[in-house]
């Protein structure tokens, strides 16, 4: 299956498709809404024609004021087609449902990127912090978040030869 | 057939001891004290330092060569000053008595095994005993119980894991072994490891025992939880079983007594199947010492051979091959011997 | 949320056949092994390794035996101070912002009577923490004055972190350690730059002898890099290095003339020597051996810089 | 202690669940459900000697059987995300050689990859093919490794000198080439930072030849052992739609019988010219994803073989390279077939030196999220089994 007939197909199915986007290399993305992300999702794993069996990684981007894209990225191993699911939620409070009852593997990956974001993935069941210790404060890839090795340390380089 | 009076060398005074006679008892008990103790520290050194080489030959190394400067011949002598040198820790949760007896509950019955194992003719023993073999494969069983009290003593779930599956492996393997050797006494007709050795003149027992023989270093190593059967200790699952917590001197207490019990079974392997002291024909005049050591040689070159290059089995695999294969086939041992001895 | 398992079809049809000769080739393999019987692999296993034992031993003896490493390994970043034109480019690209570097700027007399004393930046500190470096190279890639080189030489580690910090005295040290670049292969790209480069190496007196010419010249480690080097640290090094100084990189830049090339380092850059009066002091401040060597090496470059 | 403690243990994932666990062995251990036992909770890791690095694993047992196990990660997360978002793209090259400290090459290939897609550049024939041909040999280096550590695991510990016998001598011509080690830093945005130095193709021919030749040692030692055998075959089966929801690439997912491999599905640099054979196993089980590894290192010494007549003369960078790297805005998700499996960078420009953002897609991270569908129901001794037949770096986990 082509990129383009994916995008149709899955628009047609779903009618959930905010926006595609194609990139020059070939990569293909589908914008939803966060209340539409399981509906599309459920989609992409349910229908055999799509067969998205691989659940590959899930992200998220910083995209300042415009709030966060979480990413997920899906892979056909029967039609060798991946594809992006992106959706925009806000800054404060911005929650996506959980893909954990579609794909196993989504668990570690949304457990990171609540940790690392803030960002809630209702209907988690286990929604506790994966890489950072219990005890640590804050979303370390927001970019709001000051990144202490370059704060705490003068830059050798700034100094002009006087 | 032998019996056991036709034996000459049997017959002998008691107060013989390496070819000399001894009037004074003291004396000779001084004496056989003295060589138990110093063939105890020489001979599990000299297992350990070709252990060191045969490993690292095997594995395209070379192994210790800095310690004594020859090829570091010295290198055990340099691990048991920094053993004693290391800070002796008791773990605050440990059961301390117990903890601190255990080694030497392993390390006791290593020692003693050495009074009854003959190593050449006329008085290469400390003692003749009428059931030296039953005192041996009994004394040899007793280090069970240490393991037992160090891995419960030491507080930590690795070391206990470990104690357990070494009781386990150990009460499963010593029935074979058991059953093994009783079916070289009844071939033999006597229990005295000299007198075993004597019966072999004309035939090693390694030949119409050869059933007997696998199955004795088999379950030897997996008594002395050697690879591949070294579950109790398996490094990479449960760190070092029972011995996680010990440090220092108790360990270096331990893994002595893993080497001892290397050069007793090899020796008792070697008195019950390969003809002890006896020489090869036509070879004969090399003295009957060096031929046991020389075949306690080969045996635990065997064993540093199979260490080398083996994976080890799982437990339970273990405890299957025991009870489903090992024992049986002991019993129907003894079974073919006693119809051989009766038939001939 | 139960999932409704559903079986997917694992392999592309295009590659179906390919599988199933696999799986046969599996197939076979395990038949093999029994044919032989159950315990071939136990004795194989026996075999391998007895076999091992007689062949000789792969390791190395270290301390005895030193390694011989290729020439660019990157064990230690070495300084060519002389070649240094505080053009600072190192320290900014270094991702872990472990170049320390200070200078101050020298009116320097002008070369032939009557024209303009000129300033240039001296360098006063160049220090590399080792225990922040992370042996990426971007420095010694960047430098556009071949004041830094790659040294294979390894063995300078230290009791505490603090000695990793590498003063300028131990990093010029360190040129002695560096070995020329080996020559490429038959098939790269011979490089125009890389005869002048090879110029630059012999002159610096860092190593005797510089590869043996054959065909493809050697010395491209900061080629491409050059090129890819940002516009403006370019034509700041241009700004401080003053045409007709006699410093090394004027020199570098004029050895293309082939001619001059010798006379000037015969002049300014001949073999450094130990400046014995500053050794013995150092030696006697109770500096290593290796420390105050470097010290004095360093003396004797300064004083025969306000010499000449 | 408290806090990781509380959090893993007394509710573990409930999403690990559905599925039942591992069918790893039938189990005849003696009545273990006819006793009321307490259940004992043991902490693997975060040092131990077989989690080769700092993996905890919070296991609960019945006896020897894992009734359940979670994994707890972290303990080495160094921020790399982050970082990279405060440098430009050569230094990351350098900084992604460190996630994944085994397989070095393939980390840098995949950023520098994605940015030349990024920037359009034309990577020159002659760096292409020098990239394939040590993108192979570090996968060589890398399942080295892990088939010598999991014989190690397993109690055999010859087979993990004889890899470091043919490590050595493989990262030696590596060092001869780029000055690394194991952190090569050897791609360039556009090509190569250098190029050969004269003797690397016949020393690099020489060299195949020799571990193509030791690799029977392996087999003898390890593949054909009957002990060896009954300590993996039927332990941790995997079937590949799990595999797949997890995101299990590269050893583990073609030994669950998927051929996904991105050299072949998605070929970049010289793949689709060399002719080589994804290996696919037929049960999933610990020796299948060890006889996958095995059988993958033949097929990179012949990706070899042929790069070594295959190199053409030329240049090593593109003529025309701009002078700032600052890939156009945009984003890119460009994915390598690594030695682990999968390693993808998604690349968010924002026109910048530095990238916005650059999420890393990591093998072993997708790997140890699957170790507890593997572990319920198998025996310590199996743990060692999948967990050396799972291959992961810790770095490359924790990031």
């Amino acid at each position: 299956m082509s990129a383009k007939a994916l995008i149709d197909h899955v628009k047609e199915a779903t009618g959930a498709v905010e926006r595609e986007e194609v990139t020059p290399q070939g990569q293909v993305a589908l914008h939803v809404t966060p209340a539409n992300w399981h509906v599309v999702a459920e989609h992409l794993r349910r229908c055999p024609r799509c067969n998205f069996s691989m659940f590959n990684w899930l992200s998220a981007v910083d995209m300042e004021d415009d709030g966060f894209e979480v990413i997920a990225h899906l892979y056909s191993a029967s039609s060798l087609q991946a594809v992006n699911l992106k959706t925009m939620v806000p800054r404060e409070g911005g929650s996506v449902p959980t893909l954990t009852g579609l794909w196993r593997g989504a668990s570690f990956h949304e457990r990171e990127c609540w940790e690392m974001f803030g960002i809630d993935f209702a209907g988690h069941p286990h929604l506790v912090k994966l890489l950072l210790a219990e005890p640590f404060v804050g979303n370390p890839l927001r970019k709001e978040f000051v990144l202490m090795t370059r704060e705490a340390k003068e830059w050798p380089g700034a100094k002009e030869p006087e | 057939m032998t019996h056991l009076s036709m034996i000459p060398a049997i017959a002998e005074s008691h107060n013989v001891f390496l070819g000399f006679d001894f009037s004074n008892p003291w004396v000779l008990l001084g004496l056989k004290l003295a060589a138990v103790m110093v063939f105890f520290l020489t001979a599990p050194l000299g297992v350990g330092y070709a252990e060191h080489k045969i490993l690292a030959h095997m594995q395209a190394r070379l192994g210790p060569m800095e310690a004594g400067r020859f090829h570091g011949w010295a290198q055990l002598i340099a691990d048991g000053v920094k053993f004693i040198q290391k800070e002796d820790i008791v773990p605050s949760a440990a059961d301390k008595a117990v903890f601190v007896i255990a080694p030497a509950m392993v390390l006791v019955p290593a020692i003693m095994l050495f009074v009854v194992l003959p190593l050449g003719p006329n008085g290469f023993w400390v003692e003749n005993m009428d059931l030296g073999l039953f005192f041996a494969l009994a004394i040899s069983s007793i280090s069970v119980i240490g393991m037992l009290a160090a891995g419960w003593a030491s507080a930590n779930k690795f070391s206990l894991i470990g104690a357990i599956r070494g009781a386990a492996q150990l009460i499963a393997y010593e029935l074979p072994l058991v059953l093994a050797g009783a079916a070289v006494a009844m071939q033999a007709g006597t229990l005295s490891l000299p007198g075993i050795v004597e019966a072999q003149q004309n035939y090693w027992f390694v030949f119409p025992q050869i059933f007997g023989f696998g199955l004795f270093v088999t379950a030897s190593l997996a008594e002395l939880s050697r690879p591949p059967f070294d579950m109790p200790i398996a490094d990479s699952e449960i760190i070092f079983g029972h011995m996680t917590e010990y440090t220092g001197i108790k360990f270096a207490f331990f893994l002595l007594a893993e080497y001892a019990g290397i050069v007793a079974l090899s020796i008792l392997a070697v008195v019950l199947y390969l003809g002890g002291w006896q020489g090869l024909p036509f070879i004969n005049f090399i003295p009957g010492p060096l031929w046991t050591l020389a075949k306690v040689g080969a045996l635990a070159f065997f064993i540093i051979w199979l260490r080398a290059t083996y994976p080890r089995l799982r437990e339970d695999q273990l405890q299957k091959m025991a009870w489903k294969y090992m024992i049986p086939i002991a019993l129907v041992n003894i079974l073919l011997t006693g119809i051989f001895k009766v038939v001939f | 949320m139960a999932i409704e398992k559903k079986e997917l079809e694992p392999v592309q049809p295009t590659r179906k056949e390919q599988m199933l000769a696999r799986f046969k080739e599996i197939e076979k393999k395990i038949a093999e092994k029994k044919v032989i019987g159950p315990a071939y692999g136990l004795a194989k296993g026996l075999s391998i390794t007895l076999k091992t034992m007689t062949r000789r031993a792969v390791t190395q003896q270290y301390p005895h035996e030193v390694p011989d490493l290729p020439p660019r390994t990157r064990g230690v970043i070495a300084l060519k101070e002389e070649n240094c034109t505080v053009c600072m480019l190192c320290s900014r690209e270094c991702p872990d912002w472990c170049i320390y570097i200070d200078s101050h700027k020298e009116q320097v007399p002008p070369k032939t009577p009557g024209a303009r004393p000129r300033t240039r930046n001296m360098l006063d500190r160049f220090a590399i923490d080792f225990s922040l470096c992370m042996y990426c190279g971007i420095c010694v890639e960047v430098c556009p004055f071949d004041a830094l080189f790659w040294s294979p030489h390894f063995e300078y580690s230290e009791t505490d972190i603090n000695n990793l910090i590498h003063e300028m005295p131990t990093l010029a040290e360190w040129v002695n350690h560096v070995k020329p670049p080996p020559p490429l292969d038959e098939g790269a790209q011979p490089e125009p730059e890389a005869d002048k480069e090879a110029k630059v190496f012999e002159a610096g007196g860092a190593v005797a002898a510089a590869p043996a010419a054959s065909g493809a010249p050697a010395g491209t480690a900061t080629t491409p890099a050059r090129e890819a080097a940002p516009g403006p640290a370019a034509a700041g090094s241009a700004e401080s290095t003053p045409a007709g100084e006699a410093s090394a990189p004027a020199e570098a830049e004029a050895a293309a003339a082939k001619a001059e090339a010798p006379a000037e380092a015969k002049h300014d850059e001949g073999p450094v020597e130990i400046d014995e009066e500053t050794y013995q002091a150092e030696l006697a401040a109770g500096k290593p051996e290796r420390v105050a060597r470097a010290m004095a090496k360093k003396a004797f470059v300064i004083k025969r810089r306000k010499q000449g | 202690m408290a806090g990781r403690e509380g959090a893993g243990v007394a509710v573990s994932d409930p999403t690990m669940l559905p599925g039942g666990p591992g069918e790893g062995i039938a189990l005849d251990v003696a009545g273990s459900s006819r006793f009321a036992t307490e259940e004992m909770i043991l902490n693997i890791g975060p040092q131990h000697p077989s989690t080769h690095g700092v993996l905890r694993m919070v296991i609960t047992l019945d006896g020897e059987l894992i009734i359940d196990a979670e994994p707890v990660i972290g303990y080495m997360h160094r921020g790399f995300e982050k970082m990279a978002e405060v440098r430009d793209y050569r230094q990351i090259i350098a900084l992604v050689n460190r996630h994944d400290w085994l397989s070095a090459f393939g980390n840098e290939l995949g950023v520098v990859l994605g940015v030349e897609a990024l920037m359009e550049i034309e990577v020159p024939e002659r760096a292409q093919w020098i990239r394939t041909l040590l993108a192979e040999w570090n996968r060589v280096l890398n399942h080295l490794m892990f088939m010598g550590s999991f014989g190690l695991e397993l109690g055999a510990m010859t087979p993990m000198f004889y890899a470091f016998r043919e490590r050595e001598e493989i990262q030696g011509l590596l060092e001869a080439a780029t000055g690394g080690r194991m952190h090569f830093t050897y791609n360039r945005i556009g090509g190569l930072k250098e190029d050969l130095p004269r003797g690397f193709l016949k020393e690099s021919s020489r060299l195949a030849k020799v571990v193509r030749h030791r690799l029977g040692d392996y087999e003898g030692l390890l593949l054909g052992n009957e002990i060896f055998k009954k300590r993996t075959v039927g332990i941790g089966k995997l079937p590949a739609a799990v595999a797949l929801e997890y995101g299990c690439t590269g050893p583990i997912l073609q030994a669950a019988g998927v051929a996904e491999d991105s050299r072949k599905t998605e070929p970049y640099l010289k793949y689709s010219e060399v002719d080589f054979e994804v290996p696919v196993g037929e049960n999933g089980d610990s020796f299948d994803r060890f006889w996958v590894l095995y059988r993958r290192i033949e097929e990179s010494l012949k990706i070899v073989e042929q790069c070594h007549d295959k190199i053409p003369a030329g240049p090593i960078m593109p003529g025309k390279m701009p002078k700032n790297i600052k890939p156009p805005e945009g984003w890119i998700y460009s994915r390598t077939e690594n030695s682990l499996g999968e390693t993808g960078y998604y690349i968010v420009s924002r026109g910048g030196k530095e990238p916005w953002r650059m999420k890393m897609r990591t093998p072993s991270f997708s790997n140890v999220s699957m170790i507890p569908y593997l572990l319920r129901g198998v025996l310590v001794p199996d743990l060692i089994s999948v967990l050396g037949s799972v291959f992961f770096v810790v770095g490359d986990v924790d990031r």
